[in-house]
């Protein structure tokens, strides 16, 4: 099973930025791997813990949320609220030993076509390489509704 | 049960030749809820559109997902498109199997799935979408001008002319500004007063133009196209109406010694005073600190002497409430003291000058009548050192930026010193010569090659007293940093240009934000120079960073672009993409427990509280409320919300816990 | 008042009338001086210079013996003495890896606690007793000399103004002295340049005094040892430098409150100076 | 003791408070907090090392607030609660009057910015103990605290007790009972627990006293304080703010710092 | 997170180490030569403070050379006036102090430089052997480390009349301590 495990992995972009930077990826022709699946929010400011948990809880093997380099923010500061946000959160999921390996956080700008592909690459590779979540997958099997 | 419609677009190539679009297509029948699925090979052209339309009403469709390009790039035609085909347009979303999945992976089953499943997401979306209506916000065709100087006149004459009311609020008792006080301007050595006085004369006499000076603004309420701004009138002890501005008052005012303001320090005024000959309006005001009458409750030599009894000494500020559509900010800056520079011997040294002060020295209008002399003796000085960057780019003083001026208008000085001063030396000490402009360079050039003006490139470290000169030690880093002494009769430190005094109380006051060093921030430093993030606010000039003239002019068209294209429209249409407060019946009224921690959080300061009262008027409660004219929909307060009491409009928590459901 | 005291070396050695005139004023004004029980030297410059370990663990053990001594304030009227302190103490404060190593070498434990003060904030704080004592008004027109290590770095020493400072001043007219107007307050004398390079000491000290007696002054007074040695025991190579013989005394600050005070000017150690102090007799007190 | 009880009978005989909300003595050592509505009934009221309760959870209740001015005697948790709370617009200056007990010293306070300034004076933080317990947890390896939680957690049944009992959880309507859509599964299973004590988490950093009213509430024993701890000193050390510190609401997570650190963002 | 010249990076450059090991970074001197301006001793430098911060900025071997071997760095005073008035804030004596230490490690230093060496060895010679300062000491070992015997001659009785130069040492008790402070710290080196 190992060997064909092909891991999901879902984005949280924000629609100005990286959600921008992932079109651009596309009008360079730039490939990478398909396994992730974006989800268009405004901004990062929009983006709750519930939503990265949840698409755990859905059985992500990965999870990545990126907007806005500091400064840049369509809003002004909502990636800055998020940026605080996420260093709580972080920091949470750690005392509660959540594997932040799976968690990736990123600033993509919407100049930056080839770094997102860059990193929805590196982040598939190191999520195949870290296999399934079976941590994550066993007690999710508890609470299957 | 929703009817939702599916179509997918082969983008010609672009997508069809790595997505197997028939087969995605197919897939999508099967998804609940989806009651029509076809492919197409160009969803965007006409007839693609049509078909969706015609899809629409045959089939009775209540949401569509078009899954083609970027909705960056095509949302708002299928939206429109749906529009007319009689859905709302936010029962539309768009699924993007272009820029996220054909052009980026290789063709195969896997991309097919992938194609499929994004088209899934979007589908439990839209079965969640709630139709949206655009917000419709009145806005009051009249703009407030704030700083009444060569930027804000600008912006008056040219928003007045574009036939609209504008009202110029001054904080000083003559608009003009710093330009007023200026000598003769770069690059062209022009005579700032007679470019200018024309321009503040037809600012005054404009219909279309209030001018309010001596007033500042207190405090600004609402939001963009309908402010309300109340002005604090200052009391110039004097009734407006009746003074002709005869200046019989300033001629028999005892008190003489004053200070002058206008003159940098470098000459005196009386207690009841108009700031310059060629100020607008020409009617003095009384200086409460510095009148006898104020001090000692006796004088009053100005009212006994006054032909048309204008004198008012029991006259109050006066507060005035105005409504106003837009605002735009220019309040320009002001320049650092000498007494910051203490290698300079803290301001204490009289010969030690500012450039404002010089060019009041220079001016035919100003204290010595345009004649060389120095401030403490009034000797002509044979030696001047000018010192560019005094206080510009020095992290220490915490003034880290480019002044941006000083470079040029240090040339002029120093040709205007030896237009003066045939036989005087004049010496430069700068860092970089910064003379990006039209003919500014020249103009230097000739400073250096024809005035013959001498160019040394080090900083100043030290500047002392010694025989009635000012020792100046400098070091020429052109020479290897050697050591340079120049005996000077007069020093002009072109210090830094800073931000205005309160300009931080005043961006509180409009909700606008400002950087570290109290410039008013725009809204993009590159697309949106003369917009700040608050909407219906603009800037112009000096009060966002250094600027000089030509662009501080050039900045303020641009500002009275801004606003006259706002006052095109009785109404303003603004996206619904922004957050609201629930609301509930009574008891519970809303799942807001008004915390207030989404405050914090608000890039916009949108949120605003709203009393819940009963019948008899009691408070029951005070909720979050937010203000769809602010908004602009980012969503951080939403996630903020511990009780889930703030949504957003078309990101709503239901739209994205479906979709995360198909996941 | 009761505060520790660390002299330094060159309060032993070859400003001896610093220590006595600093002793002599602080009985007169009822301050309990507590001297640190022994203490070394400092390190100056020559540690600061060679070994940077070194030139924190020297005032480090300075600082901990006073820490056990049971003291929180110290005076160190040596300027360069009192900067060396305070460098120490705050590069362990900013450091505080290094502090394994320091209390290693130094044998102690070191909780940075101590404050340092000089003899200007010390008299400063009295300066409202020594107006009321003054029975002798320094009538003279002085030169206020603050030298290098008195205001700088200001990040480190965080006293007065880094220029144009005013607590001499402010003491000096206390004691019925006028500070004359001059601009060399903090310019370096050449310091440590005594014994090695005396040319520039002669040069940047020559310039000192020239313009100090230019200006009108009487008196040049110092709060630093090594200024006040470069201004009186190199007065030979200054005024052979300078091709005239200049007489203006350097007096320490803490010789010109006890002259004020009407303290015995042998007391204040003021014979020791090389460049004599002629109005001693006539402006001190009869002893 | 004394003197608290002292005032608060003045208080009462005098009419300007309805009642007082003290301690008073349970079964065994156990202190339950009581509510002295007339001045004959203070007497009741004790003050030991075993008042554990953060008082502050019962005076944003509804039926608390319909008594009128009330008088809370607060140790220093229940004071740094009632100041977040007034932060957070649940109460008003005036609204209570609180004997804010420390030590032996008592001190009358009746605003936030008095209360502000009576915290001011005193070390916050945690204690030795829960310092030492955080210290063990941060010493485990990354799956030992895996497993160390999903086994504490495994007994929890949602019966809601830490919230219940957590002063700053004075929501009307919690997330944990919105159902459009249902954020939190109901359940008491493997996922259902994390996301739970999570989202509970979430909610309390920034906010959280550190009373550990929480931990001492939980009937099945589940250090739960231990999280909402963590987070709190975190904010602290990363962004130098402080939860029941100030008057005027600093709530981490509604502001920023344009350098807070991110190098955990790639 | 370092930047500044790529040449920074190399740990055989004078620049890189200047950087490590003081913390003051090279780049922000933007070279307005007003540490040279006010500097007391400018005028007798080979080599003024911009010009040896200049040189490092490069990071190359011929420069690096250049300054270590220059009398410059050993005439500064440290008496902080440039790093004061620096508008860059650039804490000029502290690399000062380094590089000279670098200049000794590399045996470059500037011949000129040996008479200040010798000072400062005897300075801290007497310190170690009694803890404080032995004046008298210190100018003979001065003398003899700088062959300078004739130096002084005629202030030494002078100073010794006006009671400023005693014939003994202070000795401190604790003169075993004062051998282990320097041997953990100098005489680890």
């Amino acid at each position: 099973m190992d060997e064909k495990f092909e891991p999901k992995i879902t984005a949280f972009v924000c629609n100005w930025c990286t959600y921008a930077g992932a079109d651009l990826t596309g009008t360079s022709r730039i490939k990478y791997q398909s396994n992730v699946r974006v989800l268009r929010v405004p901004c990062t400011g929009r983006i709750d813990y519930m939503m990265v948990l949840k698409a755990l809880h859905k059985g992500a093997d990965g999870v990545i949320v990126s907007g806005c380099h500091p400064n840049d923010c369509h809003y002004t500061s909502g990636n800055y609220h998020a940026r605080r946000r996420w260093m709580v959160f972080k920091k949470m999921m750690e005392v509660m030993g959540v594997d932040m390996r799976r968690i990736t956080f990123s600033w993509v700008s919407a100049a930056e076509g080839a770094r997102w592909a860059q990193l929805v690459n590196e982040v598939t590779d190191q999520v195949r390489a870290l296999g399934p979540y079976a941590e994550f997958r066993q007690i999710i099997g508890a609470g299957i509704e | 049960m929703s009817r939702i419609g599916v179509f997918t677009c082969h983008c010609g190539e672009n997508i069809g030749a790595t997505v197997d679009c028939v087969k995605v297509a197919e897939m999508c029948k099967d998804i609940p809820g989806v009651v029509h699925s076809v492919e197409y090979k160009y969803m965007c052209s006409d007839p693609g559109q049509r078909q969706m339309q015609e899809a629409i009403k045959e089939h009775q469709l209540d949401g569509v997902v078009v899954a083609a390009c970027s909705p960056r790039m095509h949302e708002p035609t299928f939206r429109r498109a749906a529009g007319d085909a009689g859905i709302n347009p936010y029962m539309c979303e768009m699924a993007n199997l272009r820029e996220h999945c054909s052009w980026v992976h290789e063709k195969g089953d896997a991309t097919t799935q992938k194609a499929a499943d994004l088209i899934r997401v979007l589908v439990e979306k839209v079965k969640h979408n709630e139709p949206l209506h655009p917000i419709k916000v009145p806005v009051t065709r009249t703009a407030m001008v704030i700083g009444g100087g060569v930027g804000g006149i600008q912006v008056a004459l040219d928003i007045a002319n574009g036939g609209h009311k504008v009202v110029l609020v001054e904080k000083s008792p003559s608009i003009g500004g710093h330009m007023s006080q200026l000598s003769e301007t770069f690059p062209t050595l022009d005579c700032s007063q007679c470019i200018l006085t024309p321009r503040m004369v037809e600012a005054a006499q404009h219909p279309n133009i209030t001018l309010m000076t001596y007033s500042e603004v207190e405090k600004v309420d609402g939001f963009i196209g309908n402010f309300k701004v109340t002005v604090r009138k200052k009391a110039r002890k004097l009734d407006e109406k009746l003074c002709t501005g005869c200046g019989l008052c300033i001629q028999k005012c005892p008190n003489k010694k004053i200070s002058d303001e206008f003159n940098e320090g470098l000459g005196t005024r009386t207690a009841i005073y108009v700031p310059f000959p060629q100020a607008v309006p020409n009617k003095p005001v009384i200086d409460l600190q510095n009148c006898t009458y104020y001090k000692t409750g006796k004088c009053k030599v100005c009212e006994k002497m006054c032909p048309t009894n204008a004198i008012r000494f029991d006259q109050e500020d006066e507060l005035v409430t105005l409504d106003i559509g837009a605002i735009v900010l220019a309040t320009g800056f002001k320049l650092m003291k000498t007494d910051a520079f203490p290698e300079y011997g803290y301001g204490k040294h009289k010969d030690i000058i500012d450039g404002m002060q010089f060019e009041r020295l220079a001016s035919a209008s100003g204290p010595t009548s345009g004649v060389m002399k120095r401030p403490s003796d009034g000797k002509e000085p044979e030696t001047v050192v000018f010192i560019a960057c005094s206080g510009s780019r020095d992290r220490a003083k915490g003034v880290p930026y480019c002044s941006k001026i000083c470079c040029m208008y240090t040339a002029k000085h120093a040709m205007l010193y030896k237009h003066k001063v045939h036989s005087g030396k004049a010496y430069v000490f700068y860092m970089d010569i910064r003379a990006a402009g039209k003919d500014y360079d020249e103009f230097v050039r000739r400073a250096i090659e024809e005035d013959e003006v001498k160019y040394i490139r080090g900083r100043v470290s030290k500047i002392y007293e010694e025989d009635g000169k000012l020792i100046v030690m400098g070091a020429d880093t052109l020479m290897g940093g050697e050591p340079v002494v120049i005996k000077a009769d007069m020093v002009v430190l072109a210090t830094a240009v800073q931000s205005n005094d309160r300009s931080e109380e005043l961006a509180q006051t409009l909700h606008v934000s400002y950087d570290s060093y109290g410039f008013f921030a725009e809204a993009h430093p590159k697309l949106r120079p003369v917009e700040t993030n608050t909407a219906g606010i603009f800037l112009a000039g000096a009060c966002q960073a250094p600027r000089d003239i030509p662009e501080t002019v050039a900045q303020a068209s641009g500002a009275a672009a801004k606003v006259v294209g706002l006052f095109s429209n009785d109404e303003l249409t603004r996206e619904p993409i922004v957050a609201v407060v629930n609301r509930q019946a009574a008891p519970v009224y809303s799942t807001c427990v008004g915390c207030f921690l989404c405050q914090g959080a608000c890039p916009y300061q949108a949120i605003e509280q709203e009393e819940i009262k009963a019948r008899s008027g009691e408070v029951i409660m005070t909720l979050a409320r937010i203000n769809p004219g602010l908004c602009q929909g980012c969503g951080t307060c939403v996630a903020t919300c511990r009780t889930k009491a703030i949504d957003l409009q078309g990101f709503s928590n239901e739209q994205i816990y479906a979709e995360l459901m198909t996941l | 008042m009761r505060i520790g005291y660390y002299p330094g070396c060159s309060l032993l050695g070859s400003s001896r009338e610093f220590d006595e005139s600093t002793r002599a004023v602080l009985k007169a004004l009822d301050v309990e001086l507590v001297e640190v029980a022994d203490w070394n030297c400092c390190g100056a410059s020559s540690a600061h210079i060679l070994n940077h370990e070194l030139s924190i663990a020297l005032p480090a053990r300075i600082l901990a013996l006073a820490e056990q001594a049971g003291l929180t304030e110290i005076l160190a009227p040596c300027a360069a003495c009192s900067n060396r302190l305070l460098s120490a103490q705050q590069e362990l404060e900013k450091h505080p890896e290094m502090l394994a190593g320091i209390e290693k070498a130094i044998e102690m434990p070191y909780k940075g606690t101590v404050k340092i003060v000089n003899i200007l904030e010390v008299l400063d704080r009295l300066k409202d007793l020594i107006a009321a004592k003054t029975v002798e008004p320094f009538a003279k027109k002085v030169a206020s000399y603050y030298g290098c290590l008195l205001v700088r770095p200001p990040r480190v020493v965080n006293f007065d103004r880094p220029e144009d400072p005013q607590s001499m001043d402010r003491m000096l007219r206390a004691v019925g002295a006028t500070p004359v107007e001059w601009p060399f307050k903090t310019e370096c004398c050449g310091a440590a340049f005594s014994v090695t390079r005396t040319d520039i000491v002669a040069k940047l000290s020559g310039k000192l005094v020239q313009d100090a007696v230019k200006r009108g002054a009487d008196a040049i007074v110092v709060a630093c040892p090594m200024c006040h040695s470069n201004l009186d025991l190199r007065r030979a190579e200054i005024n052979e430098y300078l091709q005239q013989e200049y007489a203006i005394p350097a007096m320490f600050i803490t010789q010109v409150v006890g002259l004020a005070l009407g303290l015995d000017p042998k007391a204040l150690g003021l014979h020791r100076h090389m460049v004599p102090v002629e109005f001693a007799e006539t402006a001190g007190v009869q002893s | 003791m004394e003197a608290v009880n002292q005032r608060a009978k003045e208080l009462l005989e005098k009419g300007e408070i309805k009642a007082v909300l003290g301690y008073a003595k349970g079964t065994g050592h156990v202190r339950r907090p009581h509510f002295a509505r007339k001045a004959g009934q203070v007497d009741q009221l004790v003050l030991d090392a075993a008042c554990l309760q953060n008082l502050a959870v019962y005076v944003t209740k509804h039926e608390v607030k319909k008594l009128g001015k009330v008088a809370v005697i607060a140790l220093p948790a229940t004071q740094r609660a009632i100041l977040q709370l007034m932060a957070e617009r649940q109460l008003r200056d005036g609204e209570l009057v609180i004997l804010a007990v420390d030590g032996e010293a008592v001190k009358e306070l009746d605003s936030a910015a008095a209360l502000e300034e009576h915290l001011a004076l005193k070390a916050q933080g945690l204690d030795a103990k829960d310092k030492a317990l955080l210290a063990e947890l941060d010493a485990m390896s990354r799956e030992q605290r895996w497993v160390y939680w999903q086994n504490e957690l495994s007994r929890c049944m949602k019966c809601y007790a830490c919230r219940n009992s957590c002063p700053m959880c004075y929501c009307g309507t919690c997330t944990m009972d919105c159902n459009r859509p249902q954020w939190v599964p109901v359940a008491s299973h493997g996922i259902g627990n994390l996301e739970y004590h999570a989202v509970r988490t979430m909610h309390l950093a920034g906010r959280c006293v550190e009373c550990g009213e929480c931990g001492r509430a939980c009937p099945v024993g589940i250090p739960v304080h231990l999280l909402t701890f963590a987070a709190e000193e975190s904010i602290h050390e990363q962004f130098g703010q402080r939860a029941g510190a100030k008057a005027k609401l600093d709530y981490a997570l509604s502001t920023f710092k344009t350098d807070d650190k991110e190098s955990f963002i790639r | 997170m370092s930047s500044g010249s790529h040449h920074d990076h190399h740990e055989d450059t004078l620049a890189w180490r200047v950087q490590q090991a003081t913390g003051v970074k090279l780049a922000h001197c933007y070279q307005c030569g007003k540490c040279a301006a006010g500097c007391p001793v400018a005028d007798q430098m080979d080599m003024p403070p911009c010009q040896v911060f200049r040189m490092l900025q490069y990071g190359l071997p011929q420069y690096d050379k250049r300054v270590l071997g220059c009398e410059g760095i050993w005439l500064c005073l440290a008496c902080e006036t440039c790093s004061t008035r620096c508008p860059q804030e650039v804490e000029i004596p502290k690399i000062m102090d380094f590089i000279r230490g670098e200049a000794l490690r590399l045996n470059l230093a500037h011949p000129r430089s040996k008479d200040i060496l010798a000072f400062h060895r005897a300075f801290l010679d007497s310190i170690e052997y009694t803890g404080r300062l032995y004046e008298v000491g210190l100018v003979a070992d001065y003398k003899v480390r700088s062959r300078h015997f004739l130096k002084d001659v005629m202030l030494a009785p002078k100073m010794y009349i006006k009671g400023k130069l005693g014939l003994l040492p202070h000795l401190i008790k604790n003169r075993r301590g004062m051998k282990h402070l320097f041997k953990q710290t100098i005489g680890k080196g």
